[in-house]
C-alpha cells in the first residue's frame, strides 16, 4: 500500500463497515475465512494517466497513448536506454548494413515469450509483414514506407531490405510504434488481434506482462521474468496503470497518495499546483513533443496564389511573425513551464539540436524585437498592418490552444504590424481544411514516432511531405537525402544543424514550444524517468 | 385503445408526452371553484366500448420501435458522414495527403455515401454493428461493457429520482400553494435548471475538495477495480460485482464512487419527478371521484396518496419513460463531468474523434432502449388503467 | 322528530378571478329524517354550493358563514359542519352525511375496483377487516340492485353502463347508512329511460333504509317524482319553500311561476295550429334518406363503428323533423351526415337534389350557402378570436355575399335584430354572451344566407330552462316567418313535441318509428317509444305519479 | 368539457386592454400570493439578465477577450480583487467582464433558437395536424423519433454539421441556435399538432366548414389563432432549455471560441480543471449565472402555466369580514 492514509481512507472503512454488514445480511459474504483480501493484489505501484488507448496490437495503433503500453510488454529490436535519445540493440545482439540496402540483425540467444513459445526470427519477421499487410488505418505501417521486405534465412538472423540505402534512422524506426515483436503463434497474420486474445495467449517479452486488462480503465503489469533484452529487470514487483476519465481527479488521486505516480498529462493549473504540493514531487524532463505556426505558401499575405505575391514580401511577413513572438510569455503564462520555448525545428536534448532562430529574430537572446520586425517589414516594403488569417483547432492539442492563440494575436498586434483575424475549427474540419489551403497560417503540432532529428526534418520540409505547405528548397531537399545516409554521427549532426539554419531563413514554420515531459509522483516514489526518448518507463519506479 | 374520457385520455400512450407538453396540453376542464356548479350539462361524450386487446396494443406498440430505430439510426447515419472522418481525424496531422486518401480509400470512405449506407443496413440487418473504427473493438463488446456502467448510474439516479421526487411531489400536491408547495418548486426548479455538469461542480467542490470525504470522480479505487476486473464474468455493475466478490472495503468504494454522481443526475430528475408528480395530483385530487371518497369519509392522507395518486400514475408513468429516455441524455455530462466510464462518456470521446461506426452503435443502442422504455412504460400505464386492461 | 341537518343563515363566498363572488346568501333551511328534500334553481343559483356545504367539500377559496347542525341518524349527536375540521369533519362525512354525484362516471375513481371504492367508505371509519368490508360492499350492491354482486364487486367502473355506475355510487353513499344523502343533479347526465330507474332507486333509499334526501336538480319533472318538499332557489337565496304539490299547483313567488312556466311539457305541441299536411304534396323533399348508412372507421384493428345503419326518411321543404333518440342513437350523426361533416358509408341521402354518398367537398362546398347549422354547445361554436358580427358575417364573406365583415356589417345588424339581439352586441366577443345570447347569435349565423335547411343538433340542452325556453320560442318564429326546413335533433322529447311537424325516433342507429309529432306521441306504436314517453317525468306531482305507475306497467310486461 | 371555455371568459366582462392580455403580463393580473411571488420573481430575474444583455458595454470593465488593461496582464487565475472583482480565468480573462458579456451570447441563442424554431414548428404543425394524411403521418413519426433522444446529442451532431467545426461569433450563435431549433421544432411541432387536431374538431371550426369556407380560411383564421394559445408558455420553458442546451455545447467543447464571444458553458468546462486545486470562481461565477438565469425563465413559464391553468392557478383565500375593503 502506499504512504498516506489519507481523510478519504477513513471514511471508506466506515462505509465499508457499513457494507460488511450489508453483505452478512445478504449472505453474500465469502465464506472461507483463510480467503485473502481479494483487494491486497493490487498492492504495488499505481501508475495514472489520462490516455487513451486505440490498441494494444501495435499493427494497430500509432499514438503515444497504445506505445505507451506496448513499451511496456512488447520487445524490439532497438530501444533506447534509460537516459539516452539514441537506440541501442535490445533483443537484437546486433545490427549492420551488409549492403546499403540490406540491414541484418542477429538475434540474441534462447529469447523467449512470456508464455513459453520461442522468439525467433521468423516472429521477427512476422510482426513486420503484419504491419504492412494489415496497413490498418489507425497503424503505424507509413512508418515502413523504407522497408521493401523482411526475410528470416535462420531462427537468428534477420534481414531488411531497404529502399533509400544506408539509412540512418533505421534503428530508430526498429524502436518506434512500428517495431514491437509479437508471437506469431497468438497474433493473427492478417487481422488486428484482440487484447483478451493477448492478454490470455501472455504473448509478452517485454520488461512486463500484462495480466488484467480493460481497455482505458486499468492494465495491471507484471514483472516479465522471460525478457531477454538488454533494459534492465524492473525495480517494482508489478505495476497497476490507471486510466483516468479526467484531469482533475488524476491530479487528487496524486494528492492523496491514491496513486503513486501521474503522468500524461495534467492541466498547466494543476501542475502549478502540485509544485506547491509538498506530498508530491513534479517530475520534468524534455519532451519530443512540438508546437509551431505553418505558413501556407501560397495563401499566405503575398504569397504564391494571392493577387498581390511577392516572395519577398511573403518572407517578411513570415520574419516578423518571427520577430515578435514571445515563446517565454507562452510558456509561463499559458502553460505554466510544461512547455518551454523552442528555438529550432529539431527540440532541445536530441542529436543534432540546435536553436536556430534564437539568433536570427527578436532580440538574440529569444525575446520578441518589434523594431526588427518593423524593420523587416518596411525593407520588403510591405504596408502595415498586415493582415493575417489564423486559425487554431481547440479540441486536437488540450484546451489550452485558445489561451495560447489569443496570446499570440496579442503579442502580433501589439506592435501594431498585424492584425489577426484568429478563428477555431475543430480537429476533423480543420485537419483536412488545412491541406486544402483554406488557412493562410495555422496551428499544429509534432509527437515524433522516434527520437531521431530526421524525424522532425524530413516529414516537414523534404517536397511531399505532410504539411503541403508549399514549401520547397532544392538544397534542404539535397542535404536531408544526405543525412539519411551519412554513417558518421558527428558530420551528420552537422549537416542536421544546417538544415535547421536553411529553414530558420525560409521560415516554413515557426517553432514555438516543446512540451516538457511532466510526471508527478509522490514522495516516496524513486525513479522516475523522463528522458529525450520520451518514452515514460515502468521499470525503474519503486518506492521505498 | 379505448379512448376513456377526461383527462387521462390526453395521455395517448403512443404519442409520449415530455412533462412540459403535457402541462400545456391540459385542457382546463370546468374551474371547479370559480363559481357555483351548472345546472345542465350535455351527455357525456360517447365512448367507443369496444377496442383492441391488451395483447394486440402491445404487439402493435412494439412494431413501431422500429421506425424509430430507423429513423434515428438513420439520422445519425448521414450526419456523421457529413462531419467528417475518424482517419483524418485521428491521423490527419502525421500523414501526407496520399497517404490519407490511401487509407481513406482502402476503409472505403471514399466510396458514394449511399452504396454505404445500403451496406451498414445490411450490416445492422445481420446484427453485425462493427468494429469501432479509433480503437478497433467489437460495437456490441462496447456497448455491453460501458452500457453496464450507465445503467448502474441511471438506476442509482432513478433511485434518488423516485425517493425524493415522488413523496415530496405528492407533499406540494396536497399543500398547494402554501409555504411547502412553494419551497418545494423553488428547489425542483433549481434542481433542473442547474446544468448537471455545474451542479457536479459544486458537489466535487465541496465533497471531495473542501471535506475530502468523497472521491472526484471514477467508478471505484484502482485495486478496487483491479480486483473487481478479475472475477469471472464480470456483470460490469460494478456493485454486484463488489457483493459476488465479498469485500466490504469493495462495497463501500463502489458505492463511495457512486454517491455524487447518482446525486447530480438523480437530483436534476427528481426535479422534475416533482413537478410532474405534483401537477398530475393536483389535476387528479380536483376531480370527483376524490371528493366522492372524501365524502365518504376517507383521510386525505389515503386520498393523495391512493386515491389521486393511482390515476394520475398512468400520464406521470408515461412522461416518466420519457425521463427516463432523457436521463440518458444527461447521461452524457454526468459520466463527463465524473469521469464515470460508461455509454454517455464514451460517446462523447467517439463523437469527439468522428468515430461514426461507434457513434452509430450506441446511438442505435440508445434508441432502442429510449423505444423500449416507452414501450415498456406504455404497457405499463396499460396495466394500471383497467380501462385498458379488461 | 328533530331534524337531521338544519340550516341557518348560510353564507358562501368564493374568490374567483373577478374578485369575490357571493354563492349563497343567508340560507335557513331543514330536512326532516326520512323527507326527500329538493333544491331547485338555475345555474348560478347556488343550489350545488349549498349541498357541498353539508358536507364540508368547499374548496379552500370559499368563505362560510353561519351554521350547518348536521345530526346522526339516531339524532343524538350534532355537529356544525363549518366549524368541524380535519378528523373531525372527516369522521362525519359518510357516517353522517353522504353524497351522490352528478356524473357518475367521474365520481368513480377509474383504476380501482368499485369494491374497493366502497371498502375504503366503510375502512375509514373504524377498524373493519378487508374481508368484511367486501362483504359489504357486495350486500350493499345487490341491495342497489347490481345484478351478480359477488362478481362485480371486482370490476372497475368502466365495465358498468351508466346507469348501473349510479347504482354504485349510490351504494357508495348507503353503505354506512347515513341519515342523509345528498344527491347533486344524480341523473342529469343518464338517458330519460336510465334516470326513471335511478329515480325508482332513490325513492327506494328512503322507503328501506329511511335516509333523508337532499336532492340538487334543476329537472321539475325530477322534482315532481321524487321530493316532498322542494326549496327554489334564485341568485343565491331561497325565494320559495313548500311541499311538492303545493308549489307546482300554486306557486307563490313570480320566479318560481317562471321557471314552472318555461318547462316545455309533453301535449304543447298540438297548439301549432293545423296539422300540417302529408309532406309528399310539399314538393320535392330537401332531405331524403334511404336505407343510409354510417360507419366511424376502427383504429388499429378495432372494426368499425356502425353509428347509423338503414334508416329512411325524408324532410319537405318548410317541414320541421324532430330527431329523438338517447345517447348513442346516431342522431347526431344524421344531422352531421346532411351537414357534410361526416361522410355517408351506405345507402343513400340526398341533400337539396346532392346524392351525399362520396359526394367530393369542392363540390357540396357551394350547396352549404343553402343549410344552416346551429350546434349544441353555444359556448364552443364560436371562434373566440372574432367578434360577434365577424362570425355572423362569416357565411356572407365566404359565399362572397360581401367582400369582408365591415361590409357585411348591415345585413348582420338585421339578423341580429332578427333574433332579438341587440346590434351593440355585434362587435363583442362571443365570451361576453351568456349561453342563450350566443345561441341566439348562432341562429342569426346559420340563417345568414336564408338557407332552405337549418339543422339544429340539440341547440337548447346546454342552457337553462326558462332560457331554452326563449331561445326555442325564437326558433319557432323564425321558422314561421323565414319557412325553412329543418332537422331538429334532441334528446328531450318535450322539446321536440314544441317545435317538430313529423318526428323520427331513433333507436341505436336505427329508425323505429316515424309520423306526425301528435301521432307519436299520442299513439306511439313501438314499445321503446312508449317507455320513452313514459320515462319522461312531467313537472305535475299528480300526473307523474300516475305516469309512474305506466312506467312499470309497461316495464314489467316488457 | 363543455365549460372549458367558459371559464376564463364569464370573468372578464369587459374587453381588457391589449396590454393586459399579453401573456405574462396578464397572468400577473391574475395571480395571487405566492404563485405572484414566484412569477415576480421570474420577471425580475428574466429581466435583470435580458437589461445585462443590453447594457452589456456599459456594465462590464472589460472586454470578454480582454487580458490586459493599460498594457498589464491581469494575470491567470487571479483571486477576486479590486481591479477584477471576481477574478480571472485562466485565460487571463475577467470573470466579471466574461459572465456579463455571457447574458448577450445567451440571449441572442434563444431569441434566434425560438424564433426560428417557432415559425417552423408552427407551420409544419398546423398543416401536418389539419390537413393529416401520409404527410401527418410521417411528420409524426419522424417527431416521435427525435422527440425523446437526448437533445444535447443531437445538437452536438447538429452544430458540428453546421458549422463545419468552425466556431467564428456568428457562426458560433448561429450554429448552437439551429441545433437547439432542430431540436424543438419536434416540440413545437407536436404542440401545435396536438392543439390543431383538437381544434378541428371544436365546433367553432366545424361550423366553419359548414358555412363552407375554403380550407386555406379555416385553417389560418379560425385555427392558427386559436392553436398559439400555449405558445408563450412553450416559449419561455424553451429558452430555459435553449441556454442549458448552450451551456452543455460549451461545455463539451462544441460550442463558441473564447475570443468569439463568452460563453458560460465554455468557461465552466474550462473551470472543471480548476476545481482540484481549489479555484473556484472562474466556475461558481458563470455557473451560477446560469442556474438563475434558467430559474428566472422557469419561474416565469411555470408560472405562467399554473396561472392559465385553472387547476393549478391559486386564488386569495377569503378572511374573515376585516378586509371585505381590500
Amino acid at each position: 500500500m502506499t504512504s498516506s492514509f489519507s481523510r478519504r481512507r477513513r471514511v471508506l472503512v466506515a462505509t465499508a463497515g457499513i457494507s460488511a454488514a450489508a453483505l452478512v445480511l445478504a449472505g453474500c459474504a465469502s465464506d472461507d475465512g483463510e480467503s485473502t483480501d481479494p483487494l491486497a493484489e493490487g498492492g504495488s505501484l499505481i501508475v495514472g494517466t489520462t490516455d487513451t488507448i486505440t490498441s494494444l496490437d501495435p499493427a494497430g495503433s500509432y499514438d503515444a497513448g497504445s506505445f505507451a503500453v506496448q513499451n511496456q510488454v512488447f520487445p524490439f529490436l532497438y530501444n533506447s536506454p534509460y537516459g539516452s535519445p539514441d537506440v541501442e540493440p535490445d533483443i537484437a545482439e546486433s545490427g549492420e548494413f551488409t549492403s546499403p540496402t540490406e540491414f541484418e540483425i542477429t538475434l540474441k540467444e534462447g529469447l523467449q515469450f512470456a508464455n513459453g513459445n520461442e522468439l525467433t526470427a521468423s516472429d521477427v519477421k512476422f510482426s513486420f509483414d503484419r504491419v504492412l499487410s494489415i496497413a490498418d488505418p489507425n497503424g503505424p505501417s507509413s512508418l515502413l514506407a523504407n522497408v521493401v521486405g523482411v526475410e528470416a534465412p535462420d531462427d537468428q538472423t534477420v534481414v531488411f531490405t531497404l529502399k533509400s540505402p544506408n539509412d540512418q534512422t533505421f534503428e530508430q524506426v526498429l524502436s518506434s510504434p512500428a517495431g514491437p515483436i509479437v508471437d506469431e503463434e497468438v497474433f493473427s497474420a492478417d487481422a488486428l488481434t484482440d487484447p483478451e486474445t493477448i492478454v490470455d495467449g501472455n504473448a509478452f517479452a517485454g520488461q512486463y506482462v500484462i495480466t488484467d486488462y480493460t481497455a482505458n480503465e486499468i492494465i495491471r503489469y507484471e514483472p516479465n521474468e522471460s525478457y531477454g533484452g538488454t533494459l534492465p529487470a524492473p525495480e517494482n514487483d508489478g505495476v497497476t496503470a490507471q486510466y483516468f476519465a479526467d484531469e482533475t481527479s488524476m491530479q487528487l488521486a496524486v494528492q492523496e497518495g491514491e496513486i503513486d505516480v501521474a503522468t500524461r498529462s495534467l492541466s498547466p493549473t494543476a501542475i502549478a499546483d502540485l509544485k506547491e504540493d509538498d506530498n508530491v514531487v513534479v517530475h520534468e524532463g524534455p519532451g519530443g513533443e512540438i508546437r509551431y505556426i505553418v505558413f501556407n505558401f501560397n495563401t499566405q499575405p503575398f504569397g504564391a496564389t494571392t493577387a498581390e505575391a511577392d516572395e519577398a514580401k511573403a518572407l517578411a511577413v513570415r520574419q516578423a511573425v518571427a520577430n515578435l513572438i514571445d515563446r517565454d510569455a507562452l510558456a509561463e503564462d499559458v502553460y505554466n513551464g510544461t512547455y518551454t520555448p523552442l528555438y529550432s525545428y529539431v527540440p532541445e536534448g536530441l542529436t543534432g539540436a540546435n536553436e536556430a532562430l534564437q539568433g536570427l529574430y527578436g532580440d538574440g537572446q529569444g525575446g520578441p524585437d518589434a523594431e526588427n520586425a518593423a524593420q523587416v517589414l518596411a525593407d520588403a516594403g510591405v504596408q502595415t498592418p498586415v493582415t493575417l488569417d489564423l486559425q487554431f483547432s481547440p479540441d486536437h492539442y488540450g484546451a489550452s490552444s485558445g489561451d495560447e492563440y489569443a496570446l499570440i494575436k496579442e503579442q502580433l498586434e501589439e506592435s501594431g504590424l498585424f492584425t489577426v483575424n484568429l478563428e477555431s475549427t475543430l480537429w476533423d474540419v480543420y485537419s483536412s481544411e488545412r491541406r486544402n489551403d483554406s488557412y493562410p497560417s495555422y496551428q499544429l503540432g509534432w509527437f515524433p514516432d522516434y527520437s531521431d532529428a530526421d524525424n522532425y526534418l524530413t516529414p516537414f520540409f523534404l517536397d511531399g511531405g505532410f504539411l503541403g505547405n508549399h514549401y520547397s528548397d532544392p538544397e534542404v531537399n539535397q542535404l536531408l537525402a544526405e543525412q539519411l545516409s551519412e554513417e558518421d554521427p558527428a558530420a551528420r549532426a552537422e549537416i542536421l544543424g544546417e538544415i535547421q539554419n536553411l529553414v530558420a531563413e525560409d521560415l516554413s514554420t515557426v517553432p514555438l514550444l516543446q512540451g516538457a515531459q511532466v510526471a508527478v509522483s509522490g514522495v516516496d516514489v524513486e525513479g522516475v524517468t523522463l528522458d529525450a526518448s520520451f518514452k515514460f518507463r515502468y521499470a525503474p519506479l519503486s518506492t521505498n | 385503445m379505448p379512448r376513456p374520457v377526461g383527462r387521462i385520455a390526453r395521455c395517448d400512450p403512443p404519442a409520449a408526452f415530455r412533462q412540459k407538453e403535457l402541462d400545456v396540453t391540459t385542457v382546463p376542464p370546468g374551474d371547479p371553484v370559480s363559481g357555483p356548479s351548472p345546472v345542465s350539462t350535455a351527455p357525456a361524450p360517447k365512448k367507443r366500448t369496444q377496442g383492441i386487446g391488451l395483447g394486440q396494443y402491445i404487439v402493435i406498440r412494439a412494431i413501431l420501435i422500429v421506425p424509430t430505430v430507423f429513423i434515428l439510426v438513420t439520422l445519425v447515419f448521414f450526419l456523421m458522414r457529413v462531419v467528417g472522418d475518424p482517419i483524418s481525424a485521428g491521423v490527419g496531422d502525421r500523414l501526407t495527403a496520399e497517404q490519407l486518401q490511401e487509407r481513406l480509400a482502402e476503409a472505403g470512405y471514399d466510396r458514394p455515401i449511399y452504396v454505404q449506407y445500403l451496406e451498414y443496413l445490411g450490416q445492422v440487418f445481420t446484427g453485425n454493428f462493427g468494429r469501432t473504427l479509433t480503437d478497433n473493438r467489437e460495437i456490441t463488446d462496447v456497448l455491453l461493457q460501458y452500457g453496464s456502467a450507465t445503467l448502474e448510474l441511471v438506476l442509482y439516479s432513478l433511485i434518488v429520482a423516485f425517493a425524493i421526487g415522488i413523496p415530496l411531489g405528492l407533499v406540494a400536491a396536497y399543500r398547494k400553494d402554501r409555504a411547502p408547495d412553494a419551497l418545494l418548486r423553488i428547489l425542483a426548479i433549481l434542481a433542473y435548471a442547474t446544468p448537471v455538469f455545474f451542479a457536479g461542480l459544486l458537489l466535487k467542490l465541496v465533497f471531495s475538495v473542501w471535506l475530502g470525504i468523497l472521491p472526484l470522480g471514477g467508478r471505484a479505487d484502482t485495486r478496487v477495480a483491479l480486483a473487481l476486473g478479475r472475477i469471472d464474468n464480470p456483470t460490469g455493475i460494478y456493485l454486484i460485482d463488489a457483493i459476488r466478490l465479498g469485500s466490504p472495503v469493495a462495497i463501500g468504494d463502489v458505492l463511495e464512487h457512486a454517491v455524487l454522481p447518482s446525486l447530480a443526475l438523480g437530483l436534476l430528475t427528481a426535479g422534475v419527478f416533482l413537478r410532474l408528480v405534483r401537477t398530475n395530483v393536483i389535476s387528479t385530487l380536483s376531480n370527483d371521484y376524490v371528493s366522492a371518497a372524501r365524502s365518504r369519509g376517507v383521510s386525505e392522507f389515503r386520498l393523495v396518496t391512493k386515491h389521486a395518486y393511482k390515476p394520475a400514475l398512468i400520464p406521470i408513468i408515461t412522461v416518466m419513460g420519457l425521463q427516463i429516455a432523457l436521463l440518458l441524455g444527461g447521461a452524457v455530462l454526468t459520466e463527463t463531468t465524473f469521469g464515470w466510464r460508461g455509454l454517455g462518456f464514451q460517446l462523447a470521446q467517439y463523437l469527439a474523434s468522428r468515430d461514426f461506426v461507434a457513434v452509430q452503435g450506441i446511438v442505435a443502442l440508445l434508441a432502442v432502449i429510449v423505444a423500449l422504455t416507452n414501450f415498456a412504460v406504455d404497457v405499463i400505464a396499460a396495466l394500471i388503467d383497467p380501462r385498458v386492461r379488461y | 322528530m328533530s331534524t337531521v341537518v338544519d340550516i341557518r343563515n348560510l353564507g358562501v363566498e368564493f374568490a374567483t378571478d373577478a374578485g369575490r363572488v357571493t354563492a349563497v346568501d343567508g340560507m335557513n333551511l331543514t330536512v326532516a329524517p326520512g323527507e326527500i328534500l329538493a333544491i331547485v334553481g338555475e345555474s348560478g343559483s347556488g343550489k350545488s354550493v349549498t349541498a357541498k356545504t353539508i358536507l364540508g367539500l368547499l374548496p379552500d377559496t370559499a368563505l362560510t358563514s353561519g351554521a350547518v347542525l348536521l345530526s346522526n341518524r339516531e339524532g343524538q349527536d350534532t355537529h356544525d359542519v363549518v366549524q368541524l375540521t380535519g378528523e373531525r369533519l372527516r369522521e362525519v362525512r359518510g357516517r353522517d352525511v353522504a353524497m351522490v354525484f352528478q356524473e357518475p362516471s367521474t365520481a368513480l375513481n377509474p383504476v380501482y375496483t368499485v369494491g374497493w371504492q366502497i371498502a375504503e367508505g366503510i375502512r375509514a371509519h373504524g377498524r373493519i377487516g378487508r374481508r368484511q368490508a367486501k362483504n359489504m360492499a357486495v350486500d350493499i350492491l345487490r341491495r342497489v340492485g347490481i345484478p351478480d354482486p359477488e362478481k362485480r364487486v371486482d370490476y372497475y367502473p368502466h365495465q358498468f353502463s351508466g346507469g348501473q355506475k349510479q347504482r354504485v355510487v349510490i351504494a357508495m353513499a348507503l353503505v354506512l347508512n347515513p341519515g342523509l344523502i345528498v344527491a347533486d343533479e344524480p341523473t342529469t347526465a343518464l338517458d330519460v329511460t336510465v334516470q326513471a330507474e335511478i329515480l325508482d332507486l332513490l325513492r327506494r333509499c328512503r322507503d328501506e333504509f329511511g335516509t333523508a334526501i337532499v336532492l340538487i336538480t334543476h329537472n321539475m319533472g325530477v322534482v315532481a317524482d321524487l321530493a316532498d318538499r322542494v326549496v327554489v332557489m334564485y341568485q343565491s337565496k331561497l325565494v320559495e319553500q313548500a311541499d311538492v304539490e303545493t308549489l307546482f299547483s300554486s306557486p307563490r313567488e313570480e320566479y318560481t311561476r317562471t321557471l314552472l312556466g318555461s318547462v316545455p311539457r309533453l301535449g304543447n305541441g298540438a297548439d301549432r295550429g293545423p296539422a300540417p299536411a302529408p309532406h309528399s304534396e310539399l314538393g320535392t323533399p330537401v332531405v331524403e334518406a334511404r336505407d343510409l348508412q354510417i360507419e366511424y372507421p376502427g383504429r388499429l384493428g378495432v372494426p368499425a363503428f356502425r353509428a347509423v345503419q338503414g334508416v329512411t326518411f325524408t324532410v319537405a321543404p318548410g317541414e320541421v323533423l324532430g330527431l329523438v333518440g338517447e345517447s348513442g342513437s346516431g342522431k347526431t350523426t344524421i344531422g352531421r351526415a346532411i351537414a357534410g361533416l361526416t361522410p355517408v358509408t351506405g345507402g343513400s341521402l340526398s341533400v337539396l337534389g346532392h346524392e351525399m354518398l362520396g359526394i367530393r367537398e369542392s363540390d357540396f362546398r357551394p350547396v352549404r350557402s343553402e343549410i344552416g347549422f346551429v350546434f349544441q354547445d353555444p359556448a364552443t361554436s364560436f371562434n373566440p378570436r372574432l367578434t360577434i358580427a365577424e362570425c355572423v358575417a362569416e357565411p356572407l364573406v365566404v359565399h362572397g355575399r360581401a367582400k369582408d365583415a365591415g361590409a357585411a356589417r348591415s345585413r348582420v345588424d338585421e339578423l341580429l335584430e332578427a333574433v332579438h339581439l341587440p346590434k351593440a352586441f355585434g362587435s363583442r366577443f362571443p365570451h361576453e354572451l351568456s349561453g342563450g345570447q350566443r345561441q341566439r347569435a348562432s341562429l342569426a349565423r346559420a340563417l345568414a344566407l336564408e338557407p332552405t335547411l337549418l339543422i339544429a343538433d340539440e341547440p337548447t340542452s346546454a342552457l337553462d330552462v326558462s332560457v331554452q325556453a326563449r331561445v326555442l320560442e325564437l326558433f319557432r318564429e323564425l321558422q314561421q316567418q323565414f319557412g325553412f326546413a329543418a332537422l331538429f335533433i334532441s334528446h328531450d322529447l318535450a322539446v321536440v313535441d314544441m317545435l317538430a311537424d313529423r318526428i323520427a325516433v331513433l333507436l341505436k342507429g336505427q329508425l323505429i318509428e316515424v309520423g306526425a309529432g301528435a301521432d307519436v306521441l299520442g299513439a306511439p306504436r313501438h314499445p321503446y317509444t312508449r317507455r320513452l314517453l313514459a320515462s319522461l317525468p312531467v313537472p305535475d306531482p299528480v300526473e307523474q305519479r300516475a305516469r309512474r305507475a305506466e312506467l312499470h306497467r309497461l316495464r314489467s310486461t316488457e | 368539457m363543455v365549460f372549458r371555455s367558459a371559464t376564463a371568459e364569464q370573468q372578464t366582462p369587459r374587453k381588457p386592454s391589449l396590454f393586459s392580455r399579453l401573456p405574462v403580463v396578464a397572468q400577473l393580473r391574475q395571480s395571487v400570493g405566492l404563485q405572484r411571488g414566484m412569477l415576480i420573481a421570474g420577471v425580475v430575474l428574466t429581466g435583470m439578465f435580458v437589461l445585462c444583455a443590453l447594457l452589456a458595454p456599459l456594465i462590464a470593465p472589460y472586454g470578454f477577450a480582454q487580458s490586459r488593461v493599460d498594457g498589464v496582464a491581469f494575470g491567470r487565475q487571479e483571486p477576486p480583487s479590486a481591479e477584477n472583482i471576481w477574478g480571472t480565468t485562466v485565460g487571463g480573462y475577467d470573470v466579471f467582464s466574461r459572465v456579463i458579456w455571457g447574458t448577450q451570447t445567451a440571449l441572442a441563442v434563444v431569441v434566434i433558437a425560438v424564433v426560428l424554431s417557432i415559425f417552423l414548428g408552427v407551420i409544419l404543425g398546423l398543416v401536418s395536424g389539419y390537413l393529416g394524411g401520409w404527410l401527418d403521418r410521417i411528420l409524426v413519426v419522424i417527431a416521435d423519433a427525435i422527440y425523446p433522444f437526448p437533445t444535447l446529442l443531437l445538437a452536438i451532431v447538429m452544430s458540428i454539421v453546421i458549422t463545419g467545426g468552425q466556431s467564428s461569433l456568428i457562426g458560433g450563435i448561429l450554429s448552437a441556435a439551429i441545433s437547439i431549433t432542430v431540436i424543438f421544432i419536434p416540440q413545437y411541432f407536436r404542440v401545435v399538432r396536438s392543439e390543431v387536431v383538437r381544434l378541428k374538431a371544436e365546433a367553432f371550426v366545424e361550423s366553419a366548414k359548414v358555412i363552407g369556407a375554403s380550407t386555406r380560411r379555416i385553417m389560418f383564421l379560425h385555427v392558427l389563432r386559436n392553436a398559439t394559445r400555449t405558445l408563450p408558455l412553450i416559449v419561455t420553458l424553451n429558452a430555459s432549455e435553449a441556454i442549458l442546451t448552450l451551456a452543455g455545447l460549451g461545455f463539451l467543447g462544441f460550442g463558441i471560441a473564447p475570443t468569439s464571444a463568452a460563453e458560460w458553458g465554455y468557461d465552466l468546462n474550462r473551470a472543471l480543471a480548476d476545481t482540484a486545486s481549489g479555484i473556484w470562481w472562474t466556475g461558481v461565477f458563470p455557473g451560477v449565472a446560469i442556474v438563475l438565469f434558467v430559474l428566472g425563465l422557469t419561474l416565469v413559464g411555470e408560472s405562467v402555466n399554473d396561472i392559465s391553468d385553472p387547476r393549478l392557478r391559486a386564488r386569495k383565500r377569503l378572511k374573515k369580514k376585516k378586509d371585505v375593503s381590500a
